[in-house]
């Protein structure tokens, strides 16, 4: 049962739902939300496969960086929600199209 | 798994004899089962022992502040008003259980259970003994900081999904503090874990002690330091006077708990108090020398072989008095930060960040290159056995 | 390859620690960036001394000691390559000393001080990189690099027209640079082909002639490609120098930088252009410099001649002073001509004598200006700008005396023993141009002493009367100065010692060809 | 038997969790739907013996991330309640409606197809192996960072310091007059 | 006795550590540095009187010399043979005599000076440049070879700078000053073109080698620029003495030097300054010889001596006619060395240094008695005095025996000398048709001298005071230790006996302890550049070997010449000698009759040669000529033309007129970049850009999510593709 497929699809399924809370949400925190189960399973695939496929620790460095990464990411991303929020009291994300202009 | 209470048991005789039997009666191999069994029923043990730990937890805290502030304190329900803990858990159980209308009904009733299981999470760690931990994990300690915070998101959801202003700024401020008190205290602690090696708390015991001058607390300078920052940032973490800033009665009524009533109300307030317990459990481990028995007492071969006591006694001897050693020194603790929480007033808001940011981490900061100094300049050898080398070698000489 | 010291290391990155903290000290902390600028440099010149006193002055060449060789960019063999002899040491020895006295007299400056001296270290780092670098390429990097901060601080800091002279410095010396850059990959270039077997920029590698009987294709005309490239390191080092006919940046720049980086500018920069063709264009095309040698030295007389009269028509002092520059760095380039042992060690012991000379002069003309703010001597109206000042700063006008008379080589003082061993040389290889040099001498005292009388004697005119003598500051960094300029008069071996076995084995590699 | 015990009950959790973060239209609920499906992942890095990951998953993520993010939604809540935008075109609901969910399932239904045959490819290419017994990894991480991925490490630090920063700037309160403007 | 840095470094040591140690106390105890500087004097002048004493009295050989070096710093070796450049001490007698000189006038001179000066605001400065100026002269005297003497050289320029333009306050001090360091600036350069040919052919510039590299032919057979080398290193080094010595025609300089305080006058005019020029073209005989240039030089005397002379009959102020005198005595000297009367011309530089310091300080001590209260100085001219011998009579004393003794009267010393000068000359005019012209002219020169020097005693001493006001505030002279006991010492030496046994220096004459008594001719002998050949080195501090020349000294009547020879020049001398004595007394005459009995007008004989006169006024024209015209006209002119070339055509046009190229290659690039990059390249791309915006900008939504669903659909084509 614990195999390497079963964590892929573990992994494949987060991946799945954290594009789908991507694309379906219109909040920006709950985007967020999504991009931490995409992380999630993108570290998940790395310490699956370093502890089944390469049997060395290297995939674990990799999972351990993605979760630094997703800390910073949170954080700036956070910050800049907040940011938005001070200044067009909204957190839509359709209301974020400055790029537009 | 890493070795745990059941690899205890599974020494002894009669468990062997146990799962023997067990595996002659179902026909298949059982020990799987057994261990199971064994550690479920001590986790149910550990469990329920620390709720008692917790409920006279409340009872101390009466009792002592009564003490302090020369009152008598409860003293009608059993000898010494011993039992007026079970009455309050009864009188809790039977009140009313009322989620306010306008609450988020899923998290009013999931915050106190974030708490109460984050701090019960913490115990699979608690080094009670060399034997009776429920597990010796490899990274305890980093264990013990990841769940413990389950606490914070438990006091935050408590505080928002009451809805209500003065559980809305209690959460807040609980959450932010213990985000913030993290820092100095993880930094405190990677300041032990730098000397001692280890991140599993059997290996940090192991490496001190069981006289004052072989545990972390007097190994060096900065330890000295870091077991204060560690204690002050883990009352500030547990909530605890004078950092209750998030249950303020003067300001918010009761806090992020304002709302809550009977049971889960009490789950808020064991948890707490087992927290503390849990916290002052992890300074003494981490600097106290944790169950480690003065003169080696506690040890097999000196019961065994010195005292000639038999072999199963001896080692049941030996875990107790670990135990006795470790309840102790975290009683002793656990006494002091009542203490503190009837000596001291309350911080504000922005003393308590300033606290945090501009003395504590910086402090801990700079303990922590010089433990790392210290690792490198003496080998991690404390101040005494340095004092005694130094002597050693003007007597002596080499 | 690596000596056993580091000092050369600890003496370049100093000033940029220097820098780093400069950059840290608030802005307002205005004495704090002071006090540590001062600091740093006193730690640069400490560092000097240290390597002098390590200095083995027997032997020639670069000294294995000091030497610090890294390997910086793999692929192209360029090189972190540090090293020291006597022909680099005075010159290290007067930077660190005229940078500790500039950071003194920079103290009255007001405007963005964190910014000046951070850039002031910077320009320091810069100019020790250029004087240390035994890699071509490392020492092209330092030579540009050096022009930012001295770009910033004459058009930020200078006088009324000082964006023009800023970029009139940098331009000039820019186009210079691109010259020695082709001349450079050029070299790297052609450095496989010789016994070398490798593409290098290391300069020892370079140096000792092995480029002599190259030849190379331009535009469908055949060039001895020693000669070719000799002429546009030439440039580019002549720009520097500066030599007629790319002198005209010079009296831009010195007239509109702040006092400090006027002196720097005399007293430093124009020395890494004579030192660039002892260091680089002599060693490394030593046929080319041979045949061109009278050529260099005809050139060295214009500017000695040139340079003196064009001082004497000056009627701002700063100007006068910035064409004697021109005048003096001459006589270094007919040293160079010369190619023996008396006319090299004269040009090395001129560019260290004229670094303190005409340093002291800049400095003096500085201290005038914080108290006149103008410097004329006849006003383009034609009053007087000043007068009977020797009568008004006693104490001043005997420093400026002693500068005065220094520079113009009155025996006794540094100026002479140098212009003496020049003339001693150039006199065996043409004397022709030594008779006309001599008379280079001779209007070099003729202007000074004009300027002087024109100036210090007379009645006290009434906008003098309230001009204060100099302060102790002022004493203070302009007394080593003096010291050095009379002991170095009196007794040069201690300069003379250290350059005399390096400069030999140069003479004796140019006397080959 | 224990071990598939906490993979089944940790895969639950994280499946569960991360479904329930689809379906949820209530931001907060969301967010603890997170939380149990990161808790679910650090139960399985412990069924794939790696425990110092789980813990830092643990630290990270319930200790940090999802309290900040409970704060950011605290802090936003209540706001979302306009229905039209600046134009006055009427603007999707926070949670999404059908609409989104129909699109970003055909999206998601791509991707996935792609990335299942990726993994299926992957699968049949090599062997699925079998699980070594456990052995710790906190020592081997401990040397691995500080050698052979120690740059990585300093970068990951500043990057850390960065976003420290960076976030603290950003969210800085402004003052009265630059809000206005 | 051992001539070591023990026993003659303190000469010059004395007063140079006075200097220093002066140079910083000044300001605090002027009174101090003052009498530092008197008694470090004293003390070196104590010394040189021993040295003096070692050579003349003790040693009594013409061929006694010392000579000491070390390595001043060295470059290490070229072609194999070390470079060092040394410095040292030579000493001979001719040094010994002229260290006396100098330290004695020296002494005198300061300590005239601290009455004289005693009420300047900057009594003291005034000792610390005496003190260096000695100091520099007396390092000259010392110096073994031409590199140090340049040194010193260059020194005394420096002090005499410092020295006349002491009143800085006034503009025609500057003026002055510039004007004396310039002048003689001219001559060092080319001093120094001279040592650099003498250091690069022989690699030494030592005395001692010279000579024995002009003995061996060291410089036979090169040339310099067309001319032996010889030659134009003897014209180089004689050009620095012209410098120096205010010879035609860079004589200009040392009549302005009067702008010093009087004390400084008498310094540079007699003991220090001038006699350096003279000094150095005496070591340098040898070389001179052998250039061959020895007519030039006394032609070059001769115009001097003349000229000044001519100048000086005419001048008011006392000090001018007494620096004209120096010009014109100088002028005999060089004569003499051009003549070859190479003993004679150094005797008259030691005479001459004796009487014009203290015919100098008389005249300061006249200066600093008349004090116009009108404009509060002190009063100089002629015109205004007059019959001041009753009030200061110990100063006239002085000032006549002076007059006699440059006028040439008998028994006095500069008749000794400057007789014997003119004698040779005479005699090498009767030889060479060529030196009659020299001759003539130094002997129209000696009237001259007389007669102006007689019409200064007149106008001065003598007759009616024409000022009475001046002449009534002058108080009678009293005797002092500091201002008429220096003027009767250095009266006392005035006379010929000192240096001569006989009238004409000729003869012999008994001399307290001395062997041969005519010690002046007997000892000072020009030398011999054979005997240098054998010549070694001697190291600082090691034995002298003085015994390898050592031979003593006897007087030799005829001066190495054959009988016959010695008969034919003792008889010119005699007629010369005898010239002379006329000439003098009918200077004399002329000047009683003009000034004391009015008999024959002067306002006559200027009316009567008035173009001369005006030439005269305007001192032959010579300032004019170097300054309105070679310096303003032509120098200065050219200055300005070049820096205006320099600034305004060269930098101005052609250097930031690249900046035209520039601009041209601008305005091509512009067009190009214009015209056809952007409008066809560019804007073609923009339009067709535009074409694509119509298209994307539907894409473009801004919307986070539509994009992220582009982004996933890419990635996915990416992956198909892949797989």
């Amino acid at each position: 049962m614990i195999s390497l497929p079963s964590f892929l699809a573990i992994s494949f399924i987060l991946f799945v739902s954290g594009l789908v809370v991507m694309i379906a949400k219109k909040n920006i925190i709950a985007i967020l939300l999504g991009v931490e189960l995409i992380l999630n399973s993108a570290a998940l695939n790395f310490a699956a496969y370093t502890r089944f496929v390469n049997q060395n620790l290297d995939g674990h460095i990799m999972s351990l960086f993605i979760i630094i990464i997703a800390a910073a990411e949170a954080a700036v991303g956070l910050a800049i929600v907040i940011r938005f929020f001070q200044i067009r009291e909204s957190i839509h994300i359709d209301d974020a199209t400055q790029l537009l202009q | 798994m890493n070795s745990s209470v059941v690899s205890f048991f599974a020494e002894a005789p009669p468990y062997q004899m146990a799962v023997a039997k067990l595996t002659e009666i179902l026909g298949f191999d059982s020990s799987v089962l057994m261990a199971f069994v064994t550690f479920f029923l001590a986790s149910f043990v550990v469990v329920n022992v620390m709720a008692l730990v917790g409920g006279l937890g409340t009872y101390a805290e009466r009792k002592i502040s009564a003490d302090l502030q020369m009152r008598l304190g409860p003293n009608r329900v059993g000898p010494f008003g011993l039992l007026q803990f079970l009455a309050d858990g009864v009188k809790m159980i039977l009140k009313e259980d009322i989620i306010p209308r306008d609450a988020d009904r899923f998290l009013f009733i999931i915050a106190p259970l974030f708490c109460l299981g984050g701090v019960f999470a913490t115990l699979a760690v608690l080094p009670f003994s060399s034997g009776f931990t429920l597990t010796h994990l490899n990274i305890g300690v980093f264990y013990l900081l990841g769940v413990s915070s389950l606490v914070g998101v438990g006091i935050f959801l408590g505080g928002f999904s009451s809805n209500s202003k003065w559980s809305m700024l209690g959460g807040m401020r609980g959450a932010s503090q213990i985000i913030s008190y993290e820092v100095p205290v993880t930094l405190s602690i990677i300041t032990i874990v730098i000397l001692s090696g280890s991140l599993a708390f059997d290996k940090v015991i192991g490496i001190q002690g069981g006289l004052p001058h072989q545990w972390f607390f007097l190994h060096n300078p900065f330890t000295l330091i870091s077991f204060f920052v560690f204690f002050i940032s883990a009352l500030a973490e547990t909530n605890r006077a004078p950092f209750d800033l998030p249950e303020a009665e003067s300001e918010l009524v009761s806090g992020y708990h304002t709302e809550y009533t009977g049971m889960r109300f009490a789950f808020f307030a064991l948890a707490e108090y087992i927290e503390v317990f849990v916290v002052c459990g992890v300074a003494v481990a981490l600097y106290l020398g944790g169950y480690q028995v003065p003169f080696h007492l506690s040890e097999l071969h000196f019961l065994h072989d010195t005292l000639g006591v038999p072999m199963a006694p001896a080692r049941m001897l030996g875990q107790i008095l670990e135990i006795g050693s470790f309840v102790t020194k975290t009683i002793a603790l656990y006494y002091v930060v009542i203490w503190i929480r009837w000596t001291l007033p309350r911080l504000r808001v922005d003393q308590l960040m300033t606290l945090c940011w501009k003395y504590l981490t910086p402090i801990s900061l700079f303990n922590l290159v010089g433990a790392a100094f210290w690792m490198w300049a003496f080998k991690g050898e404390s101040v005494w056995t340095l004092l005694a080398n130094l002597t050693n070698s003007v007597g002596g000489g080499h | 390859m690596n000596g056993s010291s580091n000092l050369l290391n600890w003496i370049l990155w100093m000033p940029i620690i220097g820098v780093l903290g400069v950059l840290f000290i608030p802005k307002a902390k205005e004495n704090l960036i002071r006090f540590w600028s001062l600091f740093n440099t006193v730690i640069s010149l400490a560092i000097s001394v240290v390597l002098y006193m390590k200095f083995d002055q027997t032997v020639p060449g670069m000294q294995a000691f000091f030497n610090v060789d890294y390997m910086w960019i793999k692929q192209f063999n360029i090189h972190y390559h540090l090293g020291i002899d006597g022909i680099s040491l005075p010159m290290i020895l007067l930077t660190s000393l005229l940078f500790t006295i500039c950071i003194l007299s920079s103290w009255t400056i007001k405007k963005s001080v964190k910014g000046y001296f951070a850039l002031f270290l910077f320009l320091q780092g810069s100019i020790y990189g250029v004087f240390l670098s035994l890699d071509f390429f490392l020492f092209y990097v330092f030579w540009e690099v050096m022009l930012i901060p001295m770009f910033f601080l004459i058009g930020i800091w200078g006088g009324e027209n000082r964006e023009y002279a800023a970029v009139k410095f940098f331009l000039y010396t820019f186009f210079g640079s691109i010259l020695m850059l082709v001349g450079m990959i050029a070299l790297y270039h052609a450095s496989a082909g010789t016994d070398l077997g490798v593409n290098t920029f290391d300069i020892l590698a370079l140096s000792g002639g092995k480029f002599q009987s190259l030849n190379m294709e331009l535009f469908g005309y055949t060039f001895s490609f020693s000669k070719l490239f000799f002429v546009f390191m030439f440039i580019g080092f002549a720009i520097k120098v500066p030599v007629f006919p790319f002198h005209t940046w010079l009296p831009h720049a010195h007239v509109q930088a702040p006092t400090a980086i006027s002196v720097v500018l005399a007293g430093v920069l124009l020395k890494m252009g004579t030192y660039g063709f002892l260091r680089i264009a002599f060693p490394i095309f030593p046929a080319a410099s041979v045949y061109f040698a009278n050529c260099i030295a005809w050139l060295g007389l214009v500017n000695i001649i040139y340079g003196a009269l064009c001082a004497m028509a000056q009627s701002d002092v700063k100007k006068l002073i910035a064409y004697s520059s021109v005048s003096h760095m001459g006589f270094v380039m007919l040293g160079l001509a010369a190619m023996s042992i008396q006319g090299m060690n004269g040009a090395v012991l001129q560019m260290f004598n004229h670094g303190t000379s005409t340093a002291m002069l800049f400095l003096l003309i500085g201290i005038l200006y914080e108290r006149s703010h103008h410097r004329w001597i006849i006003r383009p109206d034609g009053t007087k700008g000043f007068g009977g000042l020797y009568t008004q700063l006693p104490k001043y006008t005997i420093i400026f005396i002693i500068a005065m008379f220094a520079s113009m080589g009155l025996p006794g003082l540094s100026g002479f023993i140098s212009e003496a061993l020049i003339f001693l040389g150039i006199f065996e290889f043409n004397k022709t141009i030594t008779v006309l040099a001599l008379f280079g001498l001779l209007i070099g005292a003729a202007y000074l002493l004009w300027m002087f009388k024109r100036m210090f004697f007379g009645e006290v005119i009434e906008e003098c009367k309230a001009y204060t003598d100099v302060n102790a500051r002022e004493v203070l960094y302009m007394s080593p100065l003096c010291v050095a300029v009379i002991l170095f008069g009196i007794w040069p071996s201690p300069v003379l010692n250290i350059m005399k076995a390096s400069v030999g084995q140069l003479v004796s590699l140019m006397s080959q060809f | 038997m224990f071990d598939n015990f906490i993979f089944l009950s940790s895969a639950a959790l994280a499946i569960g969790g991360a479904l329930s973060v689809v379906v949820s239209t209530n931001l907060m609920h969301s967010c603890i739907y997170l939380l149990m499906s990161l808790i679910g992942v650090s139960g399985l890095y412990v069924t794939l013996s790696a425990d110092f990951l789980a813990a830092t998953q643990l630290v990270v993520y319930v200790g940090g991330v999802v309290i900040l993010m409970l704060f950011a939604i605290m802090l936003t809540a209540g706001s979302d309640n306009k229905t039209v935008n600046r134009f006055g075109i009427v603007k999707i609901p926070p949670m999404g409606n059908l609409k989104t969910y129909i699109m970003s399932l055909l999206t998601a239904g791509v991707m996935g197809c792609s990335v299942l045959k990726m993994i299926m490819n992957i699968n049949q290419t090599t062997k699925l192996g079998e699980l070594p017994p456990y052995s710790t990894t906190v020592e081997q991480i401990g040397t691995l960072l500080v050698t052979d991925h120690v740059l990585a490490f300093e970068i990951s630090s500043v990057l850390l310091l960065g976003a420290l920063v960076g976030a603290a700037v950003i969210a800085r309160p402004r003052l009265e007059n630059e809000v206005t403007k | 006795m051992d001539y070591t840095i023990g026993n003659i470094a303190p000469i010059i040591l004395l007063p140079f550590a006075a200097f220093v140690i002066n140079a910083f106390i000044v300001k605090k105890v002027p009174k101090f540095a003052v009498g530092l500087g008197c008694i470090t004097m004293f003390a070196s002048f104590c010394y040189a009187c021993r040295v003096f004493k070692d050579f003349v009295f003790v040693t009594y050989s013409a061929d006694y010399y010392v000579h000491k070096v070390f390595t001043w710093f060295d470059l290490g070796l070229i072609n194999g043979k070390p470079f060092n450049v040394d410095m040292g001490i030579y000493l001979d007698n001719m040094s010994a005599v002229l260290l006396l000189m100098v330290t004695g006038c020296a002494l005198i001179i300061h300590i005239f000076s601290t009455f004289y000066m005693e009420h300047d605001a900057r009594f003291g400065s005034f000792f610390v440049y005496l003190s260096l100026f000695t100091a520099a002269m007396i390092g000259l005297v010392l110096s073994e070879n031409l590199l140090s003497v340049f040194v010193f050289w260059e020194l005394m320029g420096f002090c005499s700078y410092s020295l006349i333009g002491f009143y800085y306050e006034k503009e025609g001090a500057g003026n002055a000053s510039m004007k004396a360091f310039m002048t003689t600036r001219v001559g060092d350069v080319f001093f120094l073109v001279g040592i650099l040919a003498i250091w690069s052919t022989i690699g030494s510039t030592s005395f001692v080698d010279i000579y024995a590299a002009i003995a061996s032919g060291a410089f036979n057979d090169l040339t310099v620029v067309g001319i032996p080398l010889v030659t134009f290193s003897a014209i180089s080094i004689f050009l620095g003495t012209i410098g120096k010595s205010a010879q035609f025609p860079l004589q200009v300089w040392l009549p302005d030097a009067m702008w010093g305080p009087t004390p400084c006058s008498a310094l540079i005019h007699a003991a220090t300054m001038v006699a350096a020029g003279v000094y150095l073209s005496l070591r340098m005989y040898p070389l001179m010889e052998a250039g061959g240039i020895t007519t030039v030089i006394a032609y070059i005397g001769g115009i001097t001596a003349f000229g000044a002379a001519t100048i000086a009959l005419i001048q008011t102020d006392i000090k001018a006619v007494l620096a004209y005198s120096t010009i014109s005595q100088l002028g005999y000297m060089v004569l003499g060395i051009g003549v070859g009367a190479y003993n004679a011309a150094f005797m008259h530089l030691i005479t001459h240094a004796v009487f014009k310091a203290c015919l100098f300080l008389s005249a300061g001590s006249v200066i600093h008695s008349l004090h116009d209260h009108h404009t509060d100085g002190h009063v100089q001219e002629m015109p205004r005095m007059g019959g001041l011998r009753k009030k200061m009579p110990f100063t006239f004393i002085a000032m006549l025996c002076c007059t006699f003794a440059i006028a040439g009267f008998p028994f006095f010393s500069g008749f000794v000398s400057k007789d014997r000068i003119l004698g040779d000359a005479l005699l090498q005019a009767l030889d060479h048709k060529t030196m009659i012209a020299p001759a003539v002219l130094g002997f129209i020169a000696a009237l001259l001298t007389a007669f102006y020097m007689f019409r200064m005693m007149f106008l001065t001493f003598y007759g009616e005071p024409r000022d009475k006001e001046l002449y009534e505030h002058t108080d009678v002279e009293t005797l002092s230790w500091n201002r008429n006991v220096p003027l009767l010492i250095l009266t006392v030496f005035t006379l010929g006996f000192w240096y001569s046994g006989s009238l004409t220096g000729q003869g012999l004459v008994k001399f307290p302890g001395v062997e041969h008594k005519e010690w002046f001719s007997t000892l000072i002998k020009k030398p011999d550049v054979e005997k240098f050949t054998k010549y070694k080195r001697e190291a600082w501090g090691s034995t002298d070997s003085r015994d390898q020349f050592f031979e003593k000294a006897h007087y030799d009547a005829n001066h190495g010449m054959t009988e016959a020879q010695a008969h034919h020049a003792h008889h010119v001398h005699h007629i010369g000698a005898i010239m002379s004595i006329i000439i003098a007394f009918f200077g004399f005459f002329i000047a009683y009759m003009m000034y004391i009995k009015k008999a024959w007008s002067p306002g006559w004989w200027s009316s009567k040669l008035s173009p001369w006169y005006r030439a005269l006024q305007s001192k032959y024209f010579f300032d004019d000529l170097y300054i309105k015209v070679i310096i303003q006209k032509g120098l200065l002119g050219m200055n300005n033309f070049l820096a205006w070339i320099d600034m305004g055509i060269y930098d101005r046009y052609i250097v930031d007129g690249t900046e035209v190229i520039n601009r041209f290659a601008y305005r091509v690039s512009n067009w190009f970049d214009n015209k056809i990059v952007d409008t066809v390249g560019v804007d073609g791309t923009g339009a067709s850009v535009r074409l694509f915006n119509v298209v994307l900008r539907t894409i473009q939504s801004g919307k986070i999510q539509f994009y992220f669903m582009i982004l996933v659909v890419v990635l996915v084509s990416y992956i198909w593709t892949l797989v």
